[in-house]
């Protein structure tokens, strides 16, 4: 072995700070950073999380850029496709207000109509502005997701939380009531609701949320079954800590993330729920309307305006991407089971 | 420092699950202890013979079956009001097993060493809690810094170390560890142990020592009880049950362990534990009996005979 | 074994006792009438209706008669068709939609675990990736949008398939295929995940120790076990696909039972509601046990609880 | 490993193409097969029909709905059959009636005639089905209805039997003379008497044959006795989706029957409707929703015509204080702008209904004039300075600046697309005005309509005989299809000389009823009438003779052929 | 004797969410033929990730052998193709894990598991491996291994487990068989029994073991050779004797004298202060040194190489430099060193 010349000073004790073998040199982060860390790894979440943000400020924004209201009407100008200044001089982009008839030909509805205003998205067959009614629908399934997903979350939370924690008969007893309302089709309740219920924004996210919960309700007992019996749980109970104050302090931060990966998967399932009601007709009073709403009105003339269905279609589909990414996403980051 | 005080004993007691089903696990089967005033009890067992159980049946995780657990001359099982459990739940601590699981990953280390000083309102002020939390941050080598770090950013042992301070902080009387050091690494195990030792000095502790790991459970503790299957089949001071196990199940266990010593292992011959070598019948009463002072074996009546004369030998 | 599946059945009775009786009340307050004239019929003329089909006893009668007749395995007459037995018109059109549901669930399920396999194998790929992207189109893209398109360009314009109607089986492969996207899309999602979980296991690695090809892994290790938690959501799933594919049976002229139903719920024709309730609710807690039971076929360990049970 | 990644990529894409392939192939002969036979069957004289419902009842007693109405106008045939001019023809009855002087006595004599068992049709056949569907026990929607207040006896026992009393079916006034002969006494003059006769409830039934099939009667193909130029096939019941016209051999007139079959199916989806129809695998499609078609404007495969449904605006005076108000009706009738609402949200060929009797519905029989001809097409216009002046008018009258209605209406497509477009009408031009839309099943809709349970109504009305009096009959105080709370004395008794002392004066009486509309509109502003619809369907150009109809049934198939 | 396998300089790194992880930073040994060489060291001191790496399971999406050599049978482990490295794996070198209650596939019969790699690597039909696969079981002390063979492993308790997966593990008669923690989750009657049988099974069919562990008493127990590693590299390798009774890195002074003997009495244990090192950030100088209470200046400054002691006997400490100051090693470790000379005297 080669042995290069050290010098002897070298072989005087180190000088060691005690303190500091203890030191933990990685930059404090808490639960909720290092999961951001790992979410801001994933592109795809991102991305995803801009595109709603995006989405969601446009939803609160779009529906006055135009000057148009989403319910007024102008038959004049109706069916019009979309038309966008500047990028209707780009022949490969569907902006030019052009459309195709059955036959194969081709002409400008804007100058059929002698319409000299520009619909930056067309209008529907009552004449109103497309991009405004989208963005209006975008609100409307945002908020209908929202609001679902946050009784979802209230309801499932609260039940699984007390099935799981209290145990015994009373676990048992919630876990029958459980089996039967999921035992009584989803649709079939979802379908008596709205028809019991006055129609209307309000009876749909109820009429969603009845047997949605059921799924939210399942994790958490699952979770709180798990999470009572760790350690750091009984712990506290041996320092004689009270229930609710186990629950508040201990089982409610843990159960965050799977509460939160849960709503992401109900926003969008609300979402597509409500289309799906819209197209079997008990979905919204018109004139309000929803991406469900605009997607099944588009769909029924995509022959001849593809653009009424293609475009609102394109929004939900985005959403629900995102929203699954992003619950993907969060799920790798917050999902105890990937963490070292 | 052990005296002849005692400062808890178990009364037959009894832990079953699942009661009256098919799958009824007995875990802890009748079992019968004295646990002297700043002693450290040690119990060994393998996996599944309910010595933790028995650690939990004591502090009340679980209510017992059957039996007392007297503390303090009270029973511990018996109806109690909420302020005389808090008391108990500050008198009696328990240090776990796994220093991932027993700490709330969502709180900061300070939370979780203040958790019992909140819960008993042992610090009047924000700052009189803090100086707590930094002076047992201290007592257990951790340091001020360490304060405001989450758990998953701490080593096993240091994770111990907290968890052990949050035991302290209600400065409890009794500790239950519970294997506080089979999830740690050998040069770790050492860092805790010695740890524990020092606290138990300094503070008049008694523990409960749960572990599997033999070698060191001799090492921390005054007396050692052997569990077999839900029942205490031995219990002695540590010395004389090393030197002289009587149970056949013990003399097994100990045959069993290796020690990091070469010469040793070559020469080690290793017993095995049949239960059926006792032969029991329906008439024999079984139970824990005094071989000879404070060496206690289950046994049954011949058997004791057998055993004292083993023992005078 | 007999134990535990008697227990199992006597739950299952009791669940749908309580299903039907639910059904029933919450059906005695909608509103609507089940005469589909009656804005022509004369008020005369309209009690005289509802006194022959028992409408004006009190509820508790009409429950107690239900439930009666039920007992008897007797689901009534619907109002909206002329002395046509309620199970009459079950078992005929759940032969359309259960034939359309299986073949959906055997396509969907299909590729969709070959799917999650291979992006859960080649995770973080742009195979990974490409199955994510259809996965997440399955469940993004409207059933009746990907129907209208299906039908539209595949059945009109390159006329392949029979753009509707139920008559043999290439009229079946356009509905299949727009109802199997959902399937394919739950199946692959799960898959996957549980794949990678799978594969992350200690059996794996010592599959591989032993020396097994990738293939072998995947498919004699792996996927099985992959494929408990997966089983958990096909389950209810082949229910609502049998049962719900009531979109998909109207853009294709499916006589099915969705479509069936929902009629039936516009016009309260509440003899049918019931009996396609309690159908769907049987068949659910049917499912459910027979995924219970799958469980064991699948999962050796469970085969023995439930045995013990 | 790179290989055997590959190996797997492909053997997957190997099974796909495989599998679709091999449906692909599958499909590929069958629309071939397809093709091929639908080129014999043009010698054949086949034709594919589209439907957008199932059958629900073949009981020709029991009937309500136009489906059933239709295969039972095909299958079988009543004292008389409209033709393709909506002119009354023979059926089973040979020639004219006998009719008694005052009009209350009809006599027909009957053709010798076959059931599809071999006995002859005769007169007991009529007495026995409309015994039948009189009977409360039958609980027949449509017994009643038709012949309440028209066939003597008929309004006593339905009244009876919802008292719980003792009825006799004897009493109607309906008796065979002979085998050959029937006569029909009537309550009061019925001119359109006739033309009734072609209502499939009005149908003959084989009496030992239905007590025979008892509960099973009707409830397939071959539980029913034909007398049609068609028989029924391959019906399973009420929830077959597909079924079947063969001619029947032993028609009267078989002659005349081209057509050797007729087959059906039921598709829902316009949509998918006219895809069927573009891939050529039906040949008439069902009536198409108006999203379709515009997809057609200008096609000649697509066949329109003016149906006589009447689209209105019921406007509820029970409860609503506005509504009460004349001027807020008129403000409300004169602010919706038909023209564009036909034009624009409907376009489907439908028309601007400024009536409350459909135009080219019923000609005077005398003058042969449309009805439409006395009273104009102009009775509640569009007109927004009215509007807007009545609604000022009124709104002082009720000493209030703002009126909030709620709009009851169906769930359909058109109908919520309607309700927007009104909506927005009524708001925009009316100022002060808000309507909240409660789109409802059908169902509901009519329950609520039936309980009074609306302030504005979306309601449609199609006729059930060739007759004013099937709309104008509508709006007499208390009347059973009122349900609005409207009542005009003036009207009322309009009406009531139409019934009986002009029964017998057809020029007198269209006046009569011609003024009874305008009071109804033009004084009263009691309904909004919006559009008069239209039928769309698409016709294969190789049919020939496509014959369809304004009331019951919707078509024959006695008349038409394959070129 | 013969080099079964030799690895040389081998460095292996993770990619991590905080950056790269060094977990293997050069390490050298090679194993002979029929001896047992147990790895010693804490958890994410690299002794599993060293093991895992010769049988090429690390995760291919985020490991990477950076440099390095594993030269088995003339070849290089590290550079074999995926299916060369599938016919070496299981035949030639074959692996038992720590947990026996996860590392057998849940839902397939134990038999099949057997027989798996008989079939794969020895081309027997299925009746002649299943008769193989009977010997075996019965080899490792399974009752009925008839009944046995058609049951499934939750059928089985801990202990028997693990048996069935040595049995896996010698089902093709390996020439190296790794042993990654094979007994720490067991109870200490099943470890005795489960380490008497491989020593056992060692004998019968002349295999070389690689045993990892963390438990100096299995290793005193099982090993003909010892490696200690720490942070990422082997400190110190020896006989099992040497290292046991004439430690010369101060870390293994630190594991031995931390380990309470049944003599040993209430003297205080010694405890290596501090928590082992981050691999993501790794030290200038040597790894221990932060926690070595003989730390010299050099060694925040340099890793030390590997010293001589003997011909078997190496350890990687400034303290064996010739310019070192002699320093006392811990009483503990005094007095083993004592026995050490003692014995060799008595030799």
């Amino acid at each position: 072995m080669e042995q290069e010349k050290i010098a002897k000073e070298m072989f005087s004790p180190a000088q060691l700070d005690s303190a500091k073998s203890e030191e933990i040199s990685k930059p404090s982060l808490n639960y909720w950073q290092d999961a951001w860390l790992r979410v801001k790894k994933n592109k795809g979440a991102i991305v995803s999380l801009v595109i709603i943000a995006i989405l969601t400020i446009m939803a609160l924004v779009g529906p006055h850029l135009t000057g148009h209201t989403y319910e007024e009407q102008n038959l004049q100008h109706n069916n019009l496709p979309p038309r966008i200044p500047v990028l209707e001089n780009v022949s490969w982009l569907p902006f030019d207000g052009n459309l195709t008839r059955k036959n194969g030909d081709v002409y400008n509805a804007y100058e059929q109509k002698n319409v000299e205003e520009y619909y930056w998205f067309g209008t529907d067959s009552l004449g109103r502005d497309l991009f405004t009614r989208l963005w209006k629908g975008t609100q409307v399934s945002l908020y209908i997701a929202f609001l679902a997903a946050a009784i979802d979350m209230i309801i499932g939370v609260i039940y699984g939380a007390i099935s799981g924690f209290v145990g015994g008969r009373t676990d048992n007893i919630m876990q029958r009531v459980i089996e039967i309302l999921s035992g009584i089709p989803n649709l079939v309740v979802v379908i008596l609701m709205t028809i019991l219920l006055d129609p209307g924004i309000l009876s749909i996210t109820l009429a969603l949320t009845i047997t949605g919960w059921i799924t939210m309700a399942r994790v958490i007992r699952a979770q709180v079954l798990k999470l009572k019996n760790q350690e750091y749980v009984l712990a506290a109970r041996t320092l004689g800590l009270s229930n609710g104050k186990i629950i508040s302090k201990h089982l409610v931060p843990n159960l965050a993330g799977v509460i939160i990966i849960n709503t992401m998967f109900t926003i969008p399932s609300a979402i597509f729920f409500e289309a799906f009601l819209s197209f079997i007709g008990l979905g919204l009073q018109p004139p309000d309307a929803s991406l469900g709403t605009l997607i099944d009105e588009g769909f029924k003339v995509l022959q001849l305006y593809p653009y009424q269905m293609i475009i609102p279609a394109t929004v939900i589909s985005l959403i629900m991407i995102c929203f699954n990414m992003v619950a993907d996403g969060l799920r790798d980051a917050l999902d105890p089971k990937m963490r070292d | 420092m052990a005296t002849t005080e005692k400062l808890v004993e178990i009364k037959n007691l009894k832990q079953y699950f699942n009661i009256g089903k098919a799958n009824e696990v007995r875990a802890v089967n009748d079992i019968s202890f004295d646990i002297y005033r700043g002693e450290t009890l040690g119990l060994v067992g393998e996996s599944g013979c309910g010595k933790s159980t028995t650690g939990r049946t004591i502090i009340r995780l679980y209510d017992a079956t059957d039996g007392e657990v007297i503390f303090d001359g009270v029973n511990v099982h018996g109806k109690k009001s909420k302020a005389e459990l808090k008391e108990f739940n500050r008198k009696m601590q328990m240090i776990f097993q796994d220093p991932q699981a027993s700490l709330n990953p969502r709180m900061k280390v300070s939370d979780i060493i203040a958790e019992g000083i909140d819960i008993h309102g042992l610090a009047k002020s924000k700052e009189e809690r803090k100086r707590r939390v930094v002076e047992l941050l201290e007592t257990v080598g951790l340091n001020k810094e360490h304060a405001n770090r989450y758990p998953h950013e701490f080593s096993g042992g240091q994770r111990q170390r907290i968890g052990i301070a949050r035991a302290l902080a209600v400065e409890p009387e009794f500790i239950i560890a519970d294997e506080p050091i089979s999830a740690l690494d050998v040069s770790i195990q050492a860092q805790v142990v010695n740890l524990m030792k020092k606290l138990q000095k300094e503070k008049g502790l008694t523990y409960l020592f749960i572990a599997h790991d033999l070698s060191m459970v001799k090492y921390i503790s005054d007396r050692i009880g052997v569990m077999y299957f839900g029942k205490l089949v031995e219990l002695a001071p540590a010395d004389e049950l090393y030197q002289n196990p009587i149970h056949p199940y013990t003399q097994s266990l100990l045959s069993a362990i290796p020690l990091p010593d070469p010469n040793y292992e070559r020469n080690r011959k290793r017993k095995t534990y049949n239960p059926s070598v006792h032969q029991y019948t329906e008439g024999d009463d079984v139970q824990f009996r005094e071989i000879k002072p404070g060496h206690f074996v289950q046994c049954s009546l011949k058997e004791w005979e057998q055993y004292k004369a083993q023992y005078a030998k | 074994m007999a134990k535990y599946l008697t227990q199992r059945i006597i739950y299952m009775v009791v669940t749908l006792f309580l299903i039907a009786s639910f059904t029933f009340f919450l059906m005695k307050i909608i509103p609507g009438t089940p005469f589909s004239n009656a804005d022509k019929l004369s008020d005369t003329q309209l009690s005289i209706m509802i006194d022959k089909y028992g409408l004006d006893d009190p509820v508790p009668v009409q429950y107690a008669n239900y439930m009666m007749n039920l007992l008897k395995g007797d689901l009534g007459v619907s109002f909206q068709f002329n002395n046509v037995g309620v199970t009459d018109i079950i078992i005929k059109s759940l032969g359309p939609s259960a034939t359309l549901g299986g073949l959906a669930i055997l396509f969907g399920t299909f590729f969709g675990v070959i799917l999650g396999v291979v992006a859960a194998l080649k995770q973080n790929t742009w195979v990974d990736y490409t199955s994510t992207f259809i996965a997440v189109l399955g469940k993004s893209i409207p059933s009746f949008v990907f129907a209208g398109l299906l039908q539209y360009y595949i059945g009109v314009k390159l006329g392949w398939f029979p753009v509707a109607f139920w008559r043999g089986p290439e009229y079946m492969v356009l509905p299949t295929i727009a109802l199997a996207m959902f399937p394919l899309a739950t199946a692959s999602r799960f898959v996957r995940t549980e794949m990678i979980e799978v594969m992350e296991s200690d059996y794996i690695t010592l599959a591989k120790a032993k020396g097994a090809s990738w293939f072998e892994i995947a498919f004699k290790h792996a996927l099985r076990n992959a494929l408990i938690p997966v089983i958990t959501v096909l389950g209810p799933l082949v229910v609502s696909l049998m049962t719900g594919s009531l979109v998909i049976e109207k853009i294709f002229g499916i006589p099915g039972i969705g479509e069936q139903f929902v009629k039936s719920i516009q016009v309260n024709d509440y003899p049918v509601i019931m009996g396609t309730t309690l159908l769907f609710a049987g068949l659910f807690v049917l499912v459910i046990l027979i995924v219970d039971l799958l469980y064991g076929v699948i999962d050796p360990r469970i085969r023995l609880a439930g045995g013990k049970k | 490993m790179k290989k055997s990644k590959f190996f797997l990529l492909l053997s997957l894409m190997l099974v796909l193409s495989t599998f679709l392939a091999a449906c692909g192939g599958g499909g590929d002969n069958a629309g071939k097969d397809d093709n091929k036979k639908g080129a014999d069957e043009t010698a054949a004289q086949e034709i594919k029909m589209l439907e957008a419902q199932a059958i629900p009842n073949m009981d020709s007693v029991k009937s309500t709905d136009t489906i059933s109405f239709t295969t039972l106008n095909n299958v079988n045939e009543g004292l008389y059959r409209l033709d393709g001019n909506q002119e009354v023809v023979e059926g089973m009855a040979e020639g004219e009636p006998e009719i008694s002087e005052d009009g209350t006595v009809y006599t027909f004599k009957l053709r010798d005639a076959k059931w599809s068992n071999g006995e002859p049709v005769t007169a007991h056949d009529f007495v026995y089905a409309w015994q039948r569907a009189i009977d409360p026990e039958t609980a027949s929607e449509y017994g009643p209805y038709m012949m309440d207040g028209k066939i003597k006896g008929a309004a006593e026992i339905t009244a009876a039997a919802a008292e719980k009393k003792e009825y006799d079916l004897n009493t109607l006034g309906v008796k065979a003379i002979d085998d050959k002969t029937l006569e029909v006494t009537l309550e009061r003059p019925v001119p359109f008497f006739k033309s009734l006769m072609t209502f499939p409830t009005f149908y003959p039934q084989n009496q030992k044959f239905v007590e025979e099939q008892g509960e099973n009667y009707g409830v397939n193909s071959d539980s029913i006795l034909y007398n049609g130029p068609f028989v029924l096939a391959d019906w399973d019941g009420s929830t077959d989706s597909e079924w079947s016209y063969v001619k029947n051999a032993d028609y009267w007139d078989a002659d005349t029957v081209k057509l050797e079959k007729v087959t059906w199916n039921v598709l829902k989806e316009s949509q998918s409707a006219a895809n069927a129809f573009e891939t050529g695998e039906v040949d008439i499609t069902s009536k198409l929703s108006s999203d379709v078609v515009p997809q057609y404007e200008g096609d000649p495969r697509l066949v329109k015509w003016l149906e006589p449904t009447i689209f209105w605006l019921k406007m509820n005076q029970k409860e609503s204080d506005a509504l009460k108000n004349v001027n807020i009706r008129k403000a409300i009738a004169q602010a919706i702008n038909k023209e564009d609402f036909v034009n624009s949200v409907l376009n489907n060929g439908s028309i601007v209904a400024n009536y409350a009797v459909p135009n080219e519905f019923v000609k005077n029989d005398e003058t042969g004039e449309d009805f439409r001809a006395i009273n104009g097409n102009e009775l509640l216009p569009y007109n927004l300075d009215e509007a807007k002046k009545a609604w000022e008018a009124g709104l002082a009258e009720l000493g209030t600046d703002s009126v909030e209605l709620r709009y009851l209406t169906d769930d359909t497509e058109t109908a919520k697309k309607s309700a927007e477009y009104v909506k927005n009408q009524l708001e925009t031009n009316l100022p002060g005005m808000k309507i909240n839309v409660e789109s409802v099943p059908f169902s509901v809709r009519i329950d609520r309509q039936n309980k009074q349970d609306y302030d504005l109504q979306m309601h449609g009305w199609g006729p059930d005989y060739l007759d004013p009096m099937t709309f104008s009959d509508l709006w007499l105080t208390g009347g059973g299809n009122n349900k609005m709370d409207y009542s005009n004395k003036k009207y009322d008794q309009l009406i009531e000389e139409a019934q009986t002392t002009l029964a017998q004066k057809p020029v007198e009486r269209y006046e009569a009823l011609a003024e009874a509309e305008r009071i109804l509109l033009e004084e009263d502003a009691a309904i909004a009438p919006l559009y008069q619809r239209s039928s769309n369907l698409l016709v294969n150009e190789k049919v020939e003779n496509f014959t369809y109809h304004l009331v019951g049934p919707e078509y024959s198939f006695k008349w038409t052929s394959v070129k | 004797m013969e080099k079964i396998l030799e690895v040389k300089d081998l460095h292996i790194s993770f990619h991590t969410f905080g950056g790269e992880v060094q977990a293997i930073r050069g390490v050298n040994f090679d194993l002979l033929k029929g001896e047992t060489l147990a790895i010693v060291g804490e958890s994410g001191s690299g002794k599993s990730v060293t093991t895992k790496a010769l049988m090429r399971l690390l995760p291919e999406s985020n490991s990477e052998i950076k440099t390095g050599e594993i030269l088995f049978g003339g070849k290089d482990l590290a550079k074999l193709s995926d299916k060369a490295m599938q016919k070496i794996r299981g035949k030639e070198i074959s692996m038992i894990f720590q947990d026996p209650m996860t590392s057998l596939n849940p839902t397939m019969k134990i038999g099949k598991q057997i027989i798996e790699p008989i079939i794969k690597h020895q081309k027997l039909s299925k009746s002649a491996a299943k008769k193989r696969a009977i010997e075996i079981l019965d080899l490792v002390g399974i009752p009925n291994p008839e009944v046995r063979f058609e049951q499934y492993p939750h059928q089985f308790s801990g202990g028997m487990r693990q048996r069935v997966v040595i049995a896996i593990a010698l089902a093709c008669n390996p020439k190296v068989l790794i042993a990654d923690e094979p007994t720490t989750a067991l109870d200490v009657t099943i470890q005795a029994q489960i380490l008497e049988l491989m020593k056992d099974l060692q004998k019968k069919i002349d295999t070389s073991i690689i045993f990892i562990t963390h438990d100096l008493g299995v290793v005193a127990n099982v090993a003909d050779r010892v490696a200690v590693m720490y942070g990422g590299k082997i400190v110190e390798i020896g006989t099992v004797d040497e290292i046991f009774y004439n430690p010369q890195h101060p870390y293994t002074w630190g594991l031995i004298s931390s380990m309470p003997t049944l003599d040993s009495d209430d003297e205080e244990l010694y405890a290596i202060p501090g928590t082992p090192p981050d691999l993501l950030h790794p030290p200038k100088g040597d790894a221990f040194a932060p926690r070595n209470a003989y730390a010299m200046k050099i060694d925040l400054e340099k890793q030390p190489p590997m010293f001589k002691v003997s011909d078997t006997h190496y350890a990687a400490t400034w303290l064996l430099h010739p310019d070192a100051p002699k320093v006392e090693p811990p009483p503990a470790v005094k007095r083993r060193q004592r026995e050490f000379l003692e014995m060799k005297e008595g030799n």
